[in-house]
């Protein structure tokens, strides 16, 4: 199964595809080697989050994604 | 996810059945906006104000299409949260708030908003509250077609000004 | 009396007519409160927001009726007044501002208002502003009947204040 | 025809009738002694207004109603 990443919103232009998936587990120091450098470089601003299991986490450099898991990706917002 | 007990509300003149006290929807096409509002009035008449707003694509120049993505675990849970804050801030009877997604062209309605309360300020400031929130704390990605061309739009600082006024 | 040219919107949908920019009513019985916002909406489709506030009669404890009385010669003059200066101050796109008169029973709508406009924030303001000077600065005599028993109303200490936010 | 004078709103139940028509011309002081004690006592009240001839007057005191005129008597309004 590995772990799916989902890369919403404009990050979805920049990564050039909308998910992947890799090799679980997945730690920060994982995910920002496998995204490669530009949305590594996103992953770093302060409004980005990441949500893993559908709960944004609270301190994004704690992930830990096991088999299965889900992993999005949320540039900050633009709604309504 | 939210959890409470649910009843379905129909009135005789309206076709569209709506939740209480909250009816929350994403929607990936169309919105029955004048058939929600009446169904909407129509279960809180013993509210003495009701309050709603609609807010649709504006032809905005060359504006040819806006797209609203989202993120399914996290977008409708957080809206419900939302609505539920409301409801309890505002001590509302009652709330629709209803979404789109996908893409839309202008003059279609993007949200559709309505507070059910004792008091009009209630009522009104509810609605505002919502509004502030779901411009710019609802997990929604919006871009803009102009051109032919597709382009993301950030939130403006005055969205998050706005925000801050519930703070 | 304000003059001003107006110009009639039909729209597919609504089978009711609304006055363009201003349509303003005092309506003796009923109200159409569905279909003039569905009329409202689709006359206004390219504003990016529409708001809408409907004031019911609560069913209070043990009110049975509520009556409205006016003074034809000011009361819809100083109605359309109003909606003129919401306009202008809030860049409105139009307005639609209905007011019942006579008696009315709980649940009944008693005021119906509604502002188009370019951004959300002028749309909501220029609703509530209409509110607060429709019940405390408009011609308008209120009482209500409890167990049998008319008593005239005066305004709440809390309408004069939510008016002077806009002094 | 004279002066008509319209009671509004819970004045009518003060005066016990919704409208008079008396003698023109009709000042200030004339309104005072024809509506009789307790209206007369109502109308000192700032925040009660008269109209004369479908205006109201910035200064009601300034009263001067002609032959066909109609005066309302307006008490502070509890509108919608």
């Amino acid at each position: 199964m590995g772990v799916r990443i989902l890369f919403l919103g404009p990050l979805q232009d920049l990564a050039g595809e909308a998910e992947r998936t890799v090799a679980a587990p997945l730690d920060w120091a994982g995910l920002l080697s496998e995204v490669g450098p530009v949305i590594a470089e996103q992953l770093q601003v302060e409004r980005l989050n990441i949500a893993c299991g559908g709960r944004v986490l609270a301190d994004k450099t704690s992930l830990v994604a096991e088999d299965g898991d889900e992993i999005a990706l949320l540039p900050p917002v633009s709604g309504g | 996810m939210v959890t409470r007990s649910r009843c379905y509300l129909r009135s005789a003149v309206a076709r569209l059945s709506i939740s209480s006290p909250l009816d929350v929807r994403l929607l990936d096409k169309g919105m029955s906006v004048g058939e929600a509002l009446a169904a909407f009035n129509a279960a809180y008449s013993e509210a003495g104000g009701v309050v709603s707003f609609l807010g649709k694509v504006r032809p905005d120049g060359d504006v040819q299409a806006l797209e609203l993505s989202h993120y399914e675990p996290l977008t409708l849970p957080g809206m419900e949260k939302l609505s539920e804050n409301a409801r309890a801030r505002f001590s509302l009877d009652g709330a629709l708030v209803w979404h789109r997604t996908g893409v839309m062209t202008p003059g279609e309605p993007i949200v559709l908003v309505a507070t059910a309360a004792r008091h009009r300020r209630n009522a009104f400031e509810a609605a505002d509250y919502l509004m502030d929130h779901l411009k710019s704390a609802a997990w929604f990605w919006k871009r803009e077609k102009r051109r032919g061309t597709w382009r993301w739009i950030e939130a403006r600082p005055q969205d998050h000004l706005d925000l801050d006024r519930w703070k």
